[in-house]
């Protein structure tokens, strides 16, 4: 049997400096350096475009960043347990246009609908990884094509359907109060404040990592396995319809599209805030800095005026850049 | 009788996007409509070139005896379109062209498209100004091609500047979050000229608490209720056709060979601007506008004089 | 003790591990034909010098020289070429990959292998295997196997008998004998004394990372070695603790589990027995003859096939290990790594049955499972320095830590299959007194080990297991070494059918 | 017990070679049914995978009875570039890593293809072909040394190179477009005409596709590198310690997967004439699929490549059949997710069954 970390205690031929001093205390405290590098990054634009960072900039770039740490909070959970969702995009899209096109049945009904998808779309995943033991990156990848294909086939039954964005949904997306704290901070951080003390306090958070870092210990331990990655899977698709919904409210309208854009931030958000791919290791408050690195990122690129080949290039480099500063860090 | 109807083969390789669907919705249609197509055969899913020519090839295999294709590629499609031809089949590529001799094509003017959206935006910006150029997919033909006819405008007025160009990758959220980033960096914008991501550049103007400018985006419904709507909060604005019933349009061209009657290999359709500006424009826009579609829905749903189905058979979207 | 005559000259070589220090100053020198014994408890530093003499890891400081030459080794490989090779405390097998296919990766060669293997006594594997699919005291046999095939100048293994049956151990004490018999030295690590003093001709003692004697393990030297290994006070505290179990009492009323005729392929057959509250159960066994199948029956890992297992007198339906845990049955199974969350620490696998059901889903009471917790912690002195991650602890104290698992959230019957595995002695005698402390306070255990000695010591009565039948049953003060043996190799059994 | 015990054995069995490469089974010679059982519970996608082709096949005759020459060489070329893309993400697999910047390794082969072959002749195409080899080699050996050195893992790595190498792509070519020599495209698209043998039946396609996985893949497995690449990939730490460098054959299992990558992108080149910058998009996700359901662990180290090419050409013929079967494409996508679940699904199933017995 192999340990999940795989050159875990391997020779180290990049090794750091003694004990005492900065990076050591980084090290230990990886949130702190992840926040240090988005302070970086903030100051990156300011010295871009003097005048860009100013509490409206920074209240839109927590407004943009709440739908991916929602969607990031779902594939924290399953990526600790060692799984991954490619079906969040698909779901986000879904209950968005689900909710759309049935808000004449009132809005309260058309957000259960939304969200409804988004806990069948869960259930489904979490039946075929948890019980049948299907691959999650397989399992999710076709649900999340299934599920695109079902809106697509229910989309063209709704053309003449009057869709129509709730009015408190679209304040959700958009509407800020108090001048610049953005409304859709009000759902995102109790969400982060349960993540996080869910995790590190509940029972069903120890299992989350345990079970990621040891599927069969948690067996001999009396722990029924299949239960905590159904529980797991059903919330990450919840987190996405909910993302979903965040999302619409801030466009106004919905499109068969709407989230993809999301899916592999979702993931790489959940990655640069050190959670490992391999599960049993990380947190959401890693995940939140990311989604906001990465908002930030995007942010940097727009306003900087260059190709969109080199954008993109620059969009990688700098990802991999950062994660390759992390690892040092906490290596 | 069924021994005279045709079965038609429809290949798209953009799923999830509503102008492809109500494209096909119009080919449906238009199949009803005609009452001499027994089958339509939809091969329908994401991909490029490479898929878009197996599908083609099980299109021809399955017997059909027209297709119409919404090319990904130009030249890349030509070897399938030359075999469909000697086996009989009639070949329209809708919306993007294709340069095969043997195939109609029956598409949307994409430079012109560009060009005269971006001329009413100068012009109405009196030829000076700073404006925002928000693109669409970046390798994209059609996104190239716009771009073409932008640039072609743009040299016609020197005192206009293009402060910014982005790809709003035909993203609602990604082209919002451009704007939003552009409004707060404080640069100086008086006019947007979209592909096709309009209505969120406008909601960016509302959320920033900025006053509008001038924006000139598509034919689709929402933006063309913002159009109407905004009006008297000082919003000008237009949107340019692409109708996606170029897919009906081509059904009843191909159909129209299959009967031995001709048509010109090329047929271009040359897009229209609406704007707000005048009250009779205003009138215009009334009319199309529906409040009950769906806001991404192209409200320009039929070209004359190719297409025959009516409003009903199109929302129905379904095929014989 | 010249210097010329050493092979291996290892001198004061550190090594930390972020805020772990596990060796200060460990020096080893090794002479050529010589069987050298490193010991220490657990946590010493035995494993991690080892892995710095064979280039796994890059020492802080100190130095290494082979034949007074200076040497750093930079992998195994390097090792392997300068002519020192390494049995690792854990298997370093490719388990997807067959017992040939291992070989060719270390570039041994194959027959010479099974001519090794044939010695000591697995004569008839079959080398297109998977790893995988072996039980893990073949693929230790491998390993040494693979590392005599390469004929190296310094042999060593790391705890190897530890996870052997007392006569596969045998096969290798003769293979070691013959090894130093032509010249070659060997670093032996075990944490049995008997061996030790059978086997070594010297012995270097680590305590907490320093090099603190080198001593001659003759027999009668035991005493002066735990105390050199363990500091003085600790070996009071765990002598008085250790003491032989009283005479057995008549057990009596409802037994606490109860088996009868279970079955598991033609792995377990009819095997029936009982324990009462209050009660040790030992099992002896050679290797493969149905305990791990027994155990695993027993505690809801796997299903029986036929017969009843009882807890209380109340026949249960084990169908996941959650069920036997319910109805009191914990197991602390052979391989610890199959147990422990190795990136977790050590209090989440210490709670992790606490919150197993859902009913424990909700938030966490913190005092009070800190307080459980650390009672069992200390109850085992599982040396917590590396505590934030379980894979940094030591092998004798991942061990602990399965034990104290059960001890922190409770059982009624506790299925141990040789919880002394790889454990130090100090440890061990501890381990025993617990073993009888929570007999006397009414739990039941059924104890499997691979040191026979051990049993009369800890166990009220004896069955022995062979072909997966029970072959012999004894109360344990008549469980002596030799007797069992016999019965381990099926000889009671012919006898008393000859009878 | 002598000091070199029992060589003169050894010897007997081995024929007097003490070669460590001498084949497994040299010496015990279990019964041929034995051995093919015990061959088919080791490698239950070797033998399933055929099966189940040969079934989906059938279907497909029998809902479409006119299958012929020019549908088999459908099949062939729709499914080459996606049997390239798992076979790349396969041996990447193996290693125990992933790469997630298969699609746009594709694309910069592609459309360096497409841009540097245009007004090339055929024999100028080969040579460039071998340079584009090359390179895509040079761009997977690039992505290992990052993964390698960085120690990020290799999903970040990948998934960032990915952006980098399609950013790239675009570069190079900017929209669609580029040629190359009829006889080039033909390698791929024309069916097999030698001097003695014309045949419709054979698509180059098809050739194409078995000789570059034989060509590349049966040497590797073959030899010692195969045999690397599967230790790495079911115990890095072990194989570390039984001799083995770990780094370098994590890197060299990336090489693979540039090299199949950039064949992929060469037969997207030759099956379409162009390039397209983001013509490989699609294929990461779905060469993932195909490797999965061909039966390759994620976890590395278990696993073959017949498997995963298999997969890539059912995956291209289920949506010939819904189109046979004239199904709405949209409820397609749904059958063909499903598919994809259920394929897996009852192979989880199955072995569930397996390990209860
Ligand atoms: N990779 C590592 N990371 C952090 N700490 C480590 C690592 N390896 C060993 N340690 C620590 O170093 C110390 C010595 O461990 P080592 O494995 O050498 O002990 P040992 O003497 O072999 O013990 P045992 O008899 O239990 O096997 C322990 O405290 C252990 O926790
Ligand atoms: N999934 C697969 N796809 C394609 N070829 C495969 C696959 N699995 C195995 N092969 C090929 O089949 C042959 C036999 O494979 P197999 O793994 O049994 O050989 P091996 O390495 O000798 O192992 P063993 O010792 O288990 O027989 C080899 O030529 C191998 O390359
Ligand atoms: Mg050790
Ligand atoms: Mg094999």
């Amino acid at each position: 049997m192999s340990l999940p970390a795989k050159t875990g205690g391997q020779r180290s031929r990049f090794g750091l400096g003694g004990p005492g001093g900065i990076l050591p205390f980084l090290r230990r405290n990886t949130i702190l350096a992840l926040i240090l590098l988005l302070i970086a990054f903030v100051a990156g634009i300011e010295v871009a475009r003097p005048g860009t960072v100013t509490p409206i900039w920074i209240s839109n770039a927590l407004l943009f960043a709440a739908p991916l740490g929602i969607l990031g909070a779902g594939q924290t959970l399953v990526m600790l347990t060692g799984g991954i969702d490619l079906s969040v995009a698909s779901v986000a899209t879904g209950s968005a246009y689900l909710l759309a096109t049935n808000a004449s049945l009132g809005s309260v009904a058309a957000v259960l609908i939304g969200l409804g998808l988004g806990l069948g779309v869960g259930l489904l995943n979490g039946v075929g990884i948890a019980v049948l033991r299907v691959q999650p990156l397989v399992m999710t990848l076709g649900t999340g094509l299934m599920t695109e294909g079902v809106m697509v086939v229910y989309s063209q039954k709704m053309l003449a359907s009057e869709p129509r964005v709730p009015e408190f949904i679209q304040a959700l997306g958009a509407g800020k109060v108090l001048g610049a704290v953005p409304l859709d901070l009000f759902l995102w951080a109790p969400i982060a404040i349960a993540m996080i003390w869910g995790l590190r306090r509940t029972g069903f958070g120890r299992l989350t990592y345990a079970v990621g870092d040891n599927r069969q210990a948690c067996e001999l331990a009396g722990v029924r396995v299949w239960q905590v990655l159904l529980v797991d899977y059903v919330l990450c698709g919840f987190f996405a319809a909910l993302a979903g919904l965040v999302l619409v409210g801030s466009t106004n309208a919905a499109d068969l599209s709407l989230a993809d854009v999301y899916l592999l931030p979702s993931v790489a958000a959940v990655i640069i805030g050190g959670t490992s791919i391999l599960g049993g290791r990380g947190g959401y408050a890693g995940t939140i800095i990311g989604a906001l690195i990465l908002t930030v990122l995007t942010s940097l690129l727009t306003l900087l005026d260059a190709p969109e080949p080199i954008k993109q290039i620059l969009y990688g480099a700098i990802i991999l850049l950062l994660a390759a500063a992390y690892a040092r860090l906490t290596d | 009788s069924a021994a005279d109807k045709y079965v038609v083969g429809v290949s798209n390789t953009l799923i999830g996007n509503g102008w492809r669907e109500e494209m096909i919705c119009s080919i449906k249609a238009q199949a009803e409509a005609s009452g001499i197509v027994s089958k339509v055969v939809v091969a329908n899913r994401n991909g490029g070139p490479a898929e878009q020519i197996a599908d083609l090839r099980n299109l021809i295999s399955a017997g059909v005896n027209a297709i119409i294709v919404n090319p990904s590629d130009r030249e890349a499609l030509n070897p399938v379109i030359k075999q469909a031809a000697t086996k009989g089949i009639v070949v329209v590529a809708v919306d993007q062209a294709v340069s095969a001799p043997e195939a109609y094509v029956l598409t949307n003017d994409q430079v012109a498209y560009g060009k005269v959206g971006a001329t009413w935006l100068f012009e109405h910006l009196k030829g000076k100004g700073n404006v925002v150029e928000m693109r669409g997919i970046d390798g994209v033909p059609a996104d190239a091609d716009r771009h073409q006819g932008f640039t072609e405008a743009l040299k016609n007025y020197p005192d206009i500047k293009v402060v910014a160009s982005t790809f709003t990758g035909w993203a609602l959220n990604k082209g919002a979050q451009q704007m939003k980033d552009l409004l707060a960096s404080g640069k100086e914008i008086d006019g947007v000229w979209t592909s096709g991501i309009d209505s969120v550049v406008v909601d960016a103007f509302k959320t920033a608490q900025k006053s509008y400018v001038p924006v000139v985006g598509a034919d689709n419904n929402g933006f063309v209720g913002q159009l109407i709507n905004l009006k008297g909060d000082g919003f000008s604005g237009a949107a340019v056709t692409n109708p996606p019933s170029v897919g009906g349009a081509g059904l009843a061209v191909a159909l129209d060979v299959l009967q031995k009657k001709d048509h010109p290999h090329l047929i271009k359709i040359t897009p229209e601007v609406w704007d707000n500006t005048t009250d009779a424009n205003l009138e215009n826009l009334k009319k199309v506008y529906d409040a009950k579609l769906d806001p991404f829905y192209s409200i320009d749903f039929e070209v004359k004089p190719y297409t025959t189905y009516t409003m009903p058979q199109i929302l129905a979207c379904k095929g014989p | 003790m010249t210097e010329a005559s050493s092979l291996l000259e290892i001198r004061d070589v550190g090594k930390r591990f972020g805020s772990v220090v596990a060796l200060r100053a460990a020096s080893l020198t090794v002479r050529a034909g010589e069987v050298h014994a490193l010991m220490g408890a657990n946590g010493a530093g035995k494993s991690t010098l080892v892995k710095i003499l064979t280039g796994v890891f890059a020492a802080d400081g100190g130095t290494v020289s082979l034949d007074g030459k200076a040497k750093a080794f930079r992998s195994p490989a390097e090792a392997r070429r300068a002519g020192i090779v390494s049995v690792y405390q854990d298997p370093a097998l490719v388990p997807d990959l067959t017992v040939a296919q291992n070989l060719r990766l270390a570039r041994v060669s194959l027959p010479a292998v099974l001519d090794h293997l044939a010695d000591l006594g697995v004569g008839h594997l079959d080398h297109a295997s998977f790893i995988r699919d072996l039980p893990y005291p073949i693929l230790r046999l491998i390993d040494l196997a693979r590392a005599l095939a390469s004929d190296p100048k310094i042999l060593v293994l790391d705890e190897i008998t530890a996870a052997l049956p007392a006569d596969l151990s045998e096969k290798v004490f003769r293979v070691v004998h013959s090894w130093r018999e032509r010249g070659r030295s060997v670093i032996f690590i075990s944490h049995r004394m008997a061996e030790v003093s059978a086997l070594c001709d010297r012995a270097t003692v680590l305590r907490d990372g320093v090099t603190v004697g080198v001593t001659d393990p003759a027999r009668g030297s035991e005493e002066r070695i735990v105390s050199l290994m363990l500091g003085s006070e600790v070996v009071k505290a765990s002598a008085e603790a250790h003491r032989a179990a009283e005479p057995s009492p008549r057990f009596a009323g409802v037994p606490a589990l109860e088996v009868r005729g279970l079955r598991y392929g033609h792995r377990v057959n009819d095997v029936s027995f009982s324990i009462h509250p209050g009660e040790v159960l030992g099992v002896a066994a050679l290797e493969g003859q149905g305990q791990d199948e027994l155990f695993d029956c027993i505690a809801g890992v796997r299903r029986a096939e036929a017969g009843s297992i009882l807890a209380d007198g109340k026949p249960l339906r084990l169908r996941h290990p959650a069920d036997a845990i319910r109805a009191g049955l914990v197991l602390v199974p052979a391989n610890r790594i199959q147990a422990l969350l190795p990136q977790r620490s050590i209090r989440e696998n210490v709670a992790l049955p606490m919150v197993r059901g859902i009913g424990a889903w909700g938030p966490i009471a913190m005092t009070a499972e800190r307080r459980r917790v650390d009672e069992a912690v200390q109850r085992l002195r599982v040396d917590t320095r590396a505590e934030s991650e379980l894979r940094r602890l030591s092998g004798g104290n991942q061990q602990k830590v399965v034990i104290a698992r059960w001890l922190a959230s409770g059982f009624q019957t506790l299925l141990c299959f040789d919880p002394t595995r790889g454990i130090d002695i100090g440890t061990k005698r501890q381990i025993y007194a617990l073993i009888r402390d929570l007999a006397a306070a009414g739990s039941a255990v059924l104890l499997f080990t691979s040191e026979l000695p051990e049993i009369p010591l800890a166990c009220d009565r004896t069955i022995v297991l062979f072909g997966g039948r029970i072959v012999a049953e004894m109360p344990a003060s008549a469980a002596d070494e030799a007797t069992l043996l016999r019965a381990a190799h099926g000889l009671a059994a012919r006898a008393e059918a000859l009878a | 017990m002598t000091a070199a015990p029992g060589k003169s054995r050894a010897s007997e069995r081995n024929g007097g070679a003490s070669d460590a490469s001498a084949p497994p089974e040299a010496d015990q010679r279990p019964s041929i049914a034995a051995r093919l059982h015990r061959f088919m519970r080791r490698n239950p996608a070797l033998v399933g995978m055929p099966a189940l082709l040969v079934l989906v096949l059938a279907v497909t005759i029998l809902v479409h009875p006119e299958f012929g020459a020019f549908d088999l060489q459908s099949l062939a070329l729709g499914a080459l570039p996606l049997a390239m893309a798992a076979a790349a993400q396969t041996v990447v697999v193996l290693s125990g890593g992933i790469d997630l910047s298969i699609g746009s390794l594709m694309a910069v082969s592609n459309v360096l293809a497409a841009s540097t072959m245009q007004h090339a002749s055929y024999q100028e195409a080969l040579l460039l072909a071998v340079l584009i080899l090359i390179a895509g080699a040079v761009q997977g050996a690039l992505n290992g040394l990052i993964v390698v050195l960085s120690r990020i893992p290799d999903v970040v790595v990948t998934l960032t190179t990915g952006f980098i190498w399609g950013g790239v792509a675009l570069l190079i070519l900017e929209k669609p477009g580029g040629g190359a020599p009829e006889g080039f495209l033909n390698l791929a698209t024309g069916t097999l005409c030698t001097d003695w043998l014309c045949s419709a039946w054979v698509p180059n396609a098809l050739i194409l596709l078995v000789t570059s996985v034989l060509l590349v893949w049966l040497p590797v497995r073959r030899t010692r590198i195969g045999l690397l690449i599967y230790a790495i990939g079911s115990d890095r730490i072990a194989a570390f310690r039984s001799g083995v460098n770990v780094e370098l054959t994590r890197i060299l299992a990336y090489v693979f997967g540039g090299l199949f990558s950039a064949i992929g992108g060469l037969a997207l080149t030759m099956t379409t004439g162009i390039g397209a910058p983001l013509a490989g998009t699609y294929y990461t996700l779905s060469g993932l699929a195909a490797i999965v359901i061909g039966g390759v662990s994620l976890t590395g180290g278990r696993g073959g490549m017949l498997g995963p090419v298999i997969a890539a050409l059912l995956l291209t013929l289920i949506p010939t059949d819904l189109i046979y079967l004239d199904i709405d494409p949209n409820y397609g996508q749904v059958i063909q997710g499903t598919l994809i679940v259920l394929v897996v699904m009852i192979g989880g199933f199955a072995a569930f069954l397996q390990s209860r017995k």
